[in-house]
């Protein structure tokens, strides 16, 4: 599908100018953006965090204006299903109204605040297909189980009836994905949908995605800053920086013959599964304009600094009329490991398997059922509320959903400057340099530190919740997917910073994450979570170069690789349905048993559920 | 949810006796008279007599031990009888006797059961004040939803003040006004609330309905006021949110965004008030029935006060305090029925 | 021009009381609401004109010492029920049912309202069936306490047999639906909202009442009920217009109905406290006989304070036509009625020298007078109402130039005429120097009025804070005339002594400082005939002869 | 990795330090979050209107005694009933005149100096029962909604509050207090202390459950877990997460607080348990003018606008500081 002159263009963006209205003048989110999508054509924006590539796709859905924005220049071509072209820039909101939704779908970037809070999951999926295909009720609902299984959700019946804030974060990445499939759009917008999503999922939704193109000729606007989801899905590539497009071309010109020093750069900062194999310990990446700082292997210690033993934790599901307990998830069950001072465990699996529970329950910010938490020799579980507060000085946590953990009503500099006042570690004018070279640190302009969480991207979102993560200096983080929304060249110099303080502090990191490839770069341990327990635990190389388990095995293969002459076909991915972790009040959970097959290198033995 | 009203419902009986022990030391307490409204020619020793045949006399605790036997054991079994012998509902059942002329709660004004009389001014009260919250309600609403969403438009400026002056000018002042208008210089309308009127027919409809046209007015326009802010707040709070964007995502007509998505998220402040306001219509409206001489349970209470007639200041303030109480836990429930998030174990 | 004609001639009547009433038995209530209404229904053996002159209603005649009604002793009365009086359901009125009506009133438990119109009442005896004898423990000047008057109805024995004592409240029943012998029955009672009533088919006059129906509404507002009457026209009579003259005025001009008025013996006063009520003294010695007023002992005081007053213009801004000034506590009949008017003029100039002579001077130049260190200062209390808060006000600005200041408090009405021997807010405990309100007595003998203010009858702390002589006023000469009075039948002497006692209390003491002679004031429409204000009964009293004007 | 040199392309500058953003503009001094929000209010029309009039019947009722010295409670019988000036404009018979502009009541008593007087204590007792309804609703609502198990109480001793007939507490209030206030500052002060007190403890019940419920649904967001797990301590969670984002009901709340407090005092001067009768207040300039509506509709009016114009200024002062606290709207 390389040649597809013939064809005229679904939507041909030309000059596309965007510029929002802040207190200290207009900002221009997009200054000069021109490129075209083709019917059945994938065409992949890729760019640093913060380029535009959100702001390019809410104008062409015309959604910028509710956000504060305005397109001050361009034109926004797009052929109508009819055969009529027209320019969106000027279309009537009414036209607009049967254009969204049905012909242009759009899968938004952060899912928790995308989804309305009081509606259930059925009731938003089917509201669209109601409204845009006359559907039946019966009929609308039988379609969204057909989307919620294709985006192969568990139990999908039983989600359609809960709110959003049940689901993990994959679970509502993927609803919200459903929600834009619903119509069957012709353009299909996709702002950094697999973000969230483990490489199991991505690859089936990629391939979802895939699907629907070559079945019904769908085009598709796919923003990411995964280079090897660009491999595996696009047929032609834009990069932007800075607001521009720097770069166009087919997936292989881009791969093989990059011309851009910023495109250039960005593969080069793409981190390689496999690339580490043979190291005994992570290390940081070389990076273009850095290449002459030593790079040092992070040896970390064998001293333990948390040890988690039989940590369970479940939530209740609330039934019937009164809203009683009738059964419960079995987020986290019986989930033991330790990490090392200095060093980081790894934690992956699908998701919705527990990974962000088990970070919240270790901070004790969701209370396990059970389970022992040890801190450095404090019995966290032990603690009253105030010593836990004291102790969470020295753990900290990166939150999965950016936008949702910050509070809108704050500046940022606040928000990062918060921890360092509540404990009062630094004072006076200290506390402004610090949060000064934290935001230099997370590579974020210090003009930022007066705007407010709406008025970033979403990578620039993350960043500042990782300054608010460093800014205490504490022994452990929990990174809760605290780099996969940005894009890889931040990445790269974000995942060095973390390795660059963990070699200076001697910092631990819980490490959650569903790539693969990053996990690889900077763990020592890893633990591979499924259905609520680890099935797999030992070091890097034991897990990466050697792995036992089915589940593992099925993941390793999963990972997309970011060369576009290896893509993974969908005949290669063998897929399995994800049992529920909802079991009834009366059930009684197996504690979980390991084999140790090598020194360190665990083996679950009992049921897993795959 | 279910243990937490029954939970909830359990323990407002200690709650309600609590309430109801602290209203009758208030009403020992205040100062007052049930003989104020005697002449001043009946001589002291008279009025002395006629108190202690008010059962004054006794000490506040024999009185509030009556009260409260009177209240909780005998009306109810009063009740029950009437409802298995003569109520359309339950008439059917077998009759029961369960009363047999124990001393029941006496109003010291009308020296009858202060129950009688409040069931008789149930109607009148039900009519006027809960038509008017009604109304309040459904002209609110579209207020508010409009003038948040066309934040400082025209209409935005005039709804906001309209409702505003509405609302700070006192019913004894919009109340006389709109007689002298409506009923002494153009006489469309009844000054004066004729409340033995029995609809029968359409034209005793018309009557009722002209003779209820400016109570209702007067009420419901501090009803909307209130309402309307806070629903124009709440609706301001939640149109900014990112599932509007993903709404109008879908292609969602703006009626339905707004409507649907916006809507229900800011109801649920708003279903607060409107549940917190609940009681007062079965309080009556004190000033506005006094005015229109709509004679509801308002205007017991306040003759009641005046008169000093404890019991049946004792007894209405005290129905009132179980509204209130039942209507809080109502709110409770729907906030957490409109709100999943929100947990109540 | 439409008199006479068949009974329900005319239709319905509609009156509004803006005080409901809430009981129709006069026994159990003695608000005025309360007898007006049941008047309507429930009559006693004879009433009061509108001059004052008794008039027989059930009773065959006024029994008097002439006609033998009345023992020569004045010990006892004997009443003669007229041929043919009937009840409304038909049944005939006899001597046992007022035998049974003063037993109603005087039994201990009962708490009935009007018991003083049975004081002194040792038996009550019926001679036949139409003739009752009341004899009294001593002789009574004015005998006609049981039986006469809107207080002391007839009550059908046969209704209220079992309401006796204790059982009073329980008789919902008849207490709100009473038979009696009146124009008009009840059709439906509600309390404290609204009464129908319709014609008494056994009413004794033929062709009487003209009215078919009548509904008595109450609740609302004196303006309210004014309005209805005589702007929009809804009601036809309303009752107690106590409203601003010029409002008043106001509400005539729209021509559907017109205020009349007539005067009785209520009298706007202020009360002078002879006892300090300073908060600084020990709870129980404030106001009591124990400390005397620091400043209102000095007769001076007193004096120049009336001087100062202008009597004329408070009628006139408060009351207009329903007002008179006067100098007089008692300011009717005309028998009692002093013709002192020395105070009608005001004296400012006089109320100063007045002072200034007595030793109250201002020293210090801040415009209040000084005398002994103690500062010419007053707390000045009424009850809540705009017409008295506007006669504070202006009594403030007077005192004020002479050299008094004032300061100003009200009171819920409620609280200020409630008893409750627990409030510091009571017009008897009188924590205040100087409070205002009316009183008036009832009928037209003022014996029991001026026995009031006997020495020792004042409010104490032995006595619950219950008692008459608000001043604690204690004068010999006063309480031997008092005695005097009580022995004396002869009407012209009563008068003398009466308007001694009067003088004695206000012109030589001024411990009472009567403003205004306040008459009644109500509205009726311009349709409505027949309707003749009485100041010394039931409003309603003639009812039966209201008939509309074609 | 490839270590080849950089191609020159459109916009090499940047490359050289690709990957961080830099300002585009010189970095500006940080200013105080505080500056932005007075800036946004700046811009909102009806809030500067709002404050600007407030700020107006303020100074003029501090300071309206100075530029109009009549004693409002001076009678001067003989000149009763004038009326305001511009009668003079269709009725030159009118009694009217300057010396008395807005006229005179029934006793003669200027108005002018009356709605000054009146709208001193109006305006005061006003804002301070706003101000104490708000403090005490506010903070029952943040606390009962956010530490579970003082909830139940709290709602309860609302549930209390909020059945107590208003009357006869007043009255009690007044048995109790009125002697050691009044000994203390003095008939009026201990009154207006009395009157804002009782209008204050009995008019914050609906902020509280309105407060409680938004903090009820705040709680769960997960930035006040973020917060929680930064240690951040309840007290603080309160003060810098919740309260600011609670602003817009407690606005709601305070505009109408005003005026119900305002009508209040002059229902409790109608009942007759407010401040001595001499003594003005807006409330019952309305009150009393009630009768006399038809002939002197100024004497309604006057009050009545008075009273309006200060509600619907706060309610403006509130939409436009709820509008700069909120930086969604106060980015545009
Ligand atoms: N409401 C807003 N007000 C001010 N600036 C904004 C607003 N929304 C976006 N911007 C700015 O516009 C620029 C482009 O943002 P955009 O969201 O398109 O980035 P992106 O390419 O999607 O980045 P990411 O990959 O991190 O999501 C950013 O610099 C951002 O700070
Ligand atoms: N508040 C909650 N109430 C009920 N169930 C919940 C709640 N939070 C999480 N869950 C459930 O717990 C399970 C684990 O969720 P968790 O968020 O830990 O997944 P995760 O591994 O972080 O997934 P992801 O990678 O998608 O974020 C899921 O089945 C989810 O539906
Ligand atoms: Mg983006
Ligand atoms: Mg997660
Ligand atoms: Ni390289």
């Amino acid at each position: 599908m390389l040649d597809q002159t013939n064809v005229a263009p679904i939507a041909q963006i030309q000059g596309l100018r965007v510029e929002f209205q802040t207190k200290d003048g207009p900002v221009v989110g997009v200054e000069n953006v021109s490129f075209d999508i083709n019917p059945g054509e994938t065409v992949c924006v890729v760019g640093e965090s913060g380029s535009g590539k959100s702001v390019s796709s809410l104008s062409l859905m015309r959604l910028v204006e509710y956000g504060g924005g305005e397109i001050a220049g361009g034109r926004l071509l797009f052929d109508r299903s009819n055969g009529d072209q027209i320019d969106l820039a000027e279309t009537s909101t009414s036209d607009m109204r049967r254009i969204r939704g049905n012909e242009i779908g759009m899968i938004f970037q952060e899912p928790m605040t995308a989804l309305n809070p009081v509606f259930t999951v059925g009731k938003q999926l089917t509201e669209g297909l109601r409204l845009h295909k006359g559907m039946s009720k019966r009929a609308a609902e039988a379609r969204a189980l057909e989307l919620m299984t294709q985006v192969r959700i568990p139990e999908p019946e039983r989600r359609l009836k809960q709110y959003p804030h049940e689901l993990s974060g994959g679970m509502r990445q993927r609803v919200v994905i459903a929600m834009a499939l619903a119509c069957e759009p012709r353009l299909l917008i996709a702002d950094e949908p697999t973000t969230a999503l483990d490489v199991t999922i991505q690859a089936e939704i990629l391939a979802l995605m895939d699907r629907l193109k070559r079945e019904t000729g769908t085009a598709v606007m796919f923003i990411t800053h995964d280079m090897a989801v660009v491999a595996q899905m696009a047929d032609r590539v834009v990069v932007m920086y800075r607001g521009n497009k720097v770069e166009e071309g087919t997936v292989q010109e881009i791969f093989e013959d990059p011309q851009h020093g910023y495109t250039k750069a960005l593969l080069a900062a793409v981190p390689k599964l496999g690339e580490m194999t043979g190291r005994q310990y992570p290390e940081p990446m070389k990076l273009l304009g850095s290449e002459d700082k030593p790079i040092e292997p992070i040896k970390g210690t064998e001293e333990v600094l948390l040890e988690v033993k039989n940590l369970t934790t479940r939530f209740p599901v609330k039934g019937g009329f009164f809203r009683r307990t009738v059964a419960n998830v079995h987020a986290v069950e019986d989930l033991s490991f330790t990490i090392n001072k200095g060093q980081t465990l790894s934690l992956v699996g699908e998701s919705g398997c527990g990974k962000s529970t088990a970070g919240r329950s270790i901070l004790r910010l969701v209370e396990p059922q059970s389970g022992s938490i040890n801190l450095g020799g404090k019995d966290i579980m032990a603690l009253n509320q105030r010593d836990l507060r004291t102790a969470r000085l020295d753990m900290q946590m990166i939150f999965q959903d950016p936008f949702a953990s910050l509070n809108p009503q704050m500046q940022l500099a606040d928000q990062v400057a918060e921890p360092i006042y509540n404990f009062g570690t630094l004072k006076g004018k200290a506390v402004q340099e610090r949060v000064e070279m934290l935001f230099d640190r997370v590579e974020l302009p210090r003009s930022f530190m007066r705007r407010f969480p709406h008025e970033l991207s979403g990578g620039q979102r993350q960043r500042v919740a990782i300054a608010r993560a460093l800014a205490l200096n504490p022994k452990l983080i929990i990174a809760d997917e605290a780099v996969s929304a940005l894009d890889v060249s931040v990445q790269a110099q974000v995942l060095n910073l973390m390795m660059e303080l963990q070699q200076e502090m001697g910092l631990s990191f819980l490490f959650i994450s569903h790539d693969m490839a990053v996990v690889e770069r900077v763990s020592h341990y890893v633990g591979v979570m499924y259905l609520g327990r680890i099935v797999e635990w030992g070091t890097r190389s034991q897990v990466f170069e050697n792995p036992l388990h089915s589940y593992t095995q099925a993941l390793m293969k999963a990972v997309p690789i970011a060369d576009p002459r290896k893509r993974k076909d969908e005949k290669d991915l063998n897929f399995k349905p994800i049992p529920s972790p909802i079991h009834s009040t009366r059930y009684v959970a197996e504690p979980s048993e390991y084999v140790e097959v090598d020194p360190g290198h665990h083996l679950l033995v009992t049921d897993s559920g795959y | 949810m279910l243990t937490f009203t029954l939970r909830r419902l359990i323990l407002s009986i200690p709650t309600l006796l609590f309430i109801s022990f602290i209203i009758f030391g208030l009403l020992q307490l205040a100062p007052g008279d049930p003989m104020a409204q005697v002449p001043l020619t009946v001589p002291p020793e008279v009025k002395q007599k006629m108190r202690e045949a008010l059962g004054l006399g006794a000490p506040w605790y024999v009185q509030y031990y009556k009260w409260l036997i009177q209240f909780f054991w005998i009306e109810p079994k009063i009740f029950i009888d009437y409802l298995t012998n003569t109520s359309f509902l339950l008439g059917w059942l077998p009759d029961t006797s369960f009363y047999n002329g124990e001393l029941r709660v006496i109003s010291w004004q009308t020296r009858s059961p202060v129950m009688d009389i409040v069931i008789q001014r149930m109607p009148q009260t039900l009519w006027v004040v809960g038509l008017s919250y009604l109304v309040g309600i459904v002209i609110a609403i579209p207020i508010g939803i409009y003038s948040a969403y066309r934040h400082y438009s025209v209409f935005d400026q005039a709804g906001t003040f309209v409702t505003m002056v509405g609302f700070s000018i006192p019913p004894f002042f919009t109340g006389p006004l709109l007689i002298v208008i409506f009923s002494v210089y153009l006489g469309w309308l009844p000054s004066i609330y004729d409340t033995t009127h029995v609809v029968t027919d359409w034209e005793s409809f018309k009557v009722q309905f002209y003779q209820m046209i400016m109570p209702v007015m007067v009420l419901a326009l501090q009803t909307t006021a209130q309402i309307s802010r806070y629903m124009r707040g709440a609706m301001l709070d939640n149109l900014n949110q990112d599932y509007v964007r993903t709404a109008r995502a879908k292609g969602l007509r703006e009626g339905v965004v707004v409507m649907v998505h916006v809507l229900r998220n800011s109801m649920i402040p708003v279903v607060t008030v409107i549940a917190l306001g609940m009681p007062a219509i079965f309080g009556g409206a004190i000033i506005t029935e006094n005015v229109f001489k709509v004679n509801g349970i308002g205007q017991l209470l306040l003759t009641a006060l005046f008169a000093n007639d404890l019991p049946m200041v004792m007894t209405l303030t005290f129905i009132f305090a179980i509204l209130i109480v039942l209507f809080n836990l109502i709110a409770d429930i729907l906030y957490g029925l409109l709100d999943p998030r929100i947990r109540y174990d | 021009d439409g008199h006479e004609g068949e009974r329900g001639r005319d239709g319905e009547v509609k009156i509004i009381y803006w005080q409901a009433p809430s009981i129709l038995n006069p026994y159990l209530s003695g608000g005025t609401k309360d007898l007006e209404s049941a008047s309507l229904v429930l009559e006693p053996m004879g009433r009061y004109d509108e001059t004052g002159a008794l008039v027989p209603y059930l009773a065959a005649e006024i029994p008097t010492v002439e006609n033998g009604g009345v023992s020569e002793d004045l010990t006892s009365i004997t009443w003669k029920i007229a041929d043919g009086m009937q009840w409304s359901d038909g049944t005939p009125v006899t001597s046992a049912d007022l035998v049974f009506t003063a037993e109603y009133c005087m039994h201990p438990e009962g708490g009935c309202a009007q018991a003083s119109k049975f004081d002194g009442v040792s038996s009550v005896e019926a001679i036949d069936d139409m003739t009752v004898k009341v004899t009294f423990s001593e002789a009574k000047p004015n005998p006609y306490g049981p039986f006469m008057g809107a207080q002391s109805p007839i009550l059908q024995k046969a209704q209220f047999a079992d309401c006796l004592g204790a059982k009073a409240p329980e008789c919902t029943e008849a207490n709100f639906n009473p038979i009696g012998t009146g124009p008009f029955t009840v059709t439906e009672f509600r309390p404290n909202d609204v009464i129908t009533m319709a014609a008494n088919e056994n009413f004794r006059h033929e062709g009487k009442p003209a009215f078919a129906s009548l509904t008595f509404k109450g609740g609302g507002d004196a303006v309210a009920a004014g309005r209805a009457v005589m702007e929009t026209g809804e009601f036809d009579y309303a009752w107690n217009m106590q409203l601003a003259p010029d409002v008043l005025a106001k509400m005539a001009e729209a021509g559907k109905g017109t205020p009349i008025s007539a005067f009785g013996t209520l009298v706007e006063r202020i009360e002078m406290n002879m006892t300090n009520p300073s908060p600084d003294l020990p709870e129980g010695e404030r106001s009591t006989v124990a400390h005397p007023h620091p400043i209102l002992s000095d007769f001076n005081v007193r004096k120049a304070l009336s001087m100062a007053i202008d009597r004329p213009l408070l009628v006139e801004v408060g009351y207009g036509q329903a007002g008179r000034p006067t100098c007089n506590l008692v300011p009717a009949p005309a028998l009692y009625a002093s013709d002192n008017t020395e105070c009608l003029t005001q004296d400012i100039e006089g109320a100063k020298a007045l002072l200034e002579e007595a030793g109250w001077t201002d020293t210090d130049g801040d415009g209040v007078r000084e005398k002994d260190g103690m500062k010419l200062s007053l707390l000045y209390q009424t009850s809540t109402n705009a017409v008295r808060q506007d006669f504070q006000a202006l009594i403030k600005d007077w005192w004020s130039q002479i050299g008094v200041e004032t300061e100003l408090r009200n009171l819920d009405a409620s609280v200020f005429f409630g008893g409750d021997p627990g409030s510091p807010d009571t017009f008897q405990k009188f924590y205040a120097d100087v409070e205002m309100y009316a009183n008036n007595f009832d009928g037209t003998d003022p014996q029991a009025y001026l026995s009031a203010y006997r020495c020792g009858n004042e409010p104490k702390p032995s006595s619950q804070w219950q008692g008459e002589n608000i001043n604690r006023f204690c004068n010999e000469e006063y309480d031997t005339l008092l005695d005097e009075l009580s022995r004396t039948g002869e009407l012209d002497k009563r008068g003398e002594i009466a308007k001694r006692l009067n003088e004695i209390i206000t012109k030589d003491t001024m411990t009472i400082v009567p403003l205004v002679d306040r008459g009644r004031v109500s509205a009726a429409s311009n349709t409505l005939g027949g309707v003749i204000l009485n100041t010394w009964d039931s409003e309603l009293w003639n009812v039966a002869d209201w008939y509309r004007m074609k | 990795m490839t270590e080849q040199a950089i191609p020159a392309s459109p916009i090499e500058a940047d490359i050289e330090t690709f990957g961080a953003l830099v300002d585009k503009e010189p970095q500006k001094p940080p200013r105080s979050q505080w500056k932005d929000v007075w800036d946004q209010f700046r811009k909102h029309k009806g809030a500067v209107f709002g404050g600007g009039f407030l700020l107006f019947i303020t100074l003029g009722v501090i300071f309206g005694p100075w530029l109009w010295d009549v004693d409002p409670k001076t009678l001067d019988i003989r000149n009763k009933n004038w009326r305001p000036i511009y009668t003079l404009l269709w009725d030159d018979a009118a009694k009217a005149g300057w010396a008395h502009p807005f006229g005179t009541d029934q006793l003669g008593r200027d108005i002018l100096a009356q709605m000054i007087a009146g709208g001193r204590v109006s305006m005061a007792v006003g804002w301070l029962a706003m101000a104490l309804a708000l403090l005490i609703g506010t903070a029952i609502g943040v606390v009962s909604g956010y530490f579970k198990r003082l909830d139940f109480l709290l709602m309860r001793f609302t549930d209390l509050v909020l059945s107590l007939p208003i009357l006869p507490l007043t009255l009690l209030a007044v048995t109790l207090f009125r002697q050691p206030l009044n000994a203390r500052f003095g008939p009026e002060g201990g009154m207006f202390i009395l009157i804002v007190g009782i209008i204050g403890l009995t008019s914050w019940m609906q902020t509280a459950r309105i407060v409680r419920g938004d903090i009820l649904a705040l709680k769960e967001r997960e930035f006040i877990l973020a917060a929680r797990s930064i240690g951040t301590t309840s007290g603080k969670i309160i003060r810098r997460h919740l309260l600011p984002n609670v602003i817009s009901p407690i606005m709601v709340s305070a505009t109408l607080g005003l005026a119900t407090a305002i009508i209040t005092e002059s229902a409790l001067s109608f009942l007759g348990v407010g401040f001595p009768s001499d003594y003005p207040t807006w409330g019952k300039l309305l009150a009393d003018a009630v009768q006399r509506m038809q002939d002197f509709p100024e004497r309604v009016l006057l009050p009545g606008i008075a009273i309006s114009l200060t509600v619907l200024s706060v309610n403006y002062l509130g939409d436009g500081l709820r509008d700069a606290l909120d930086p969604r709207i106060r980015g545009r």
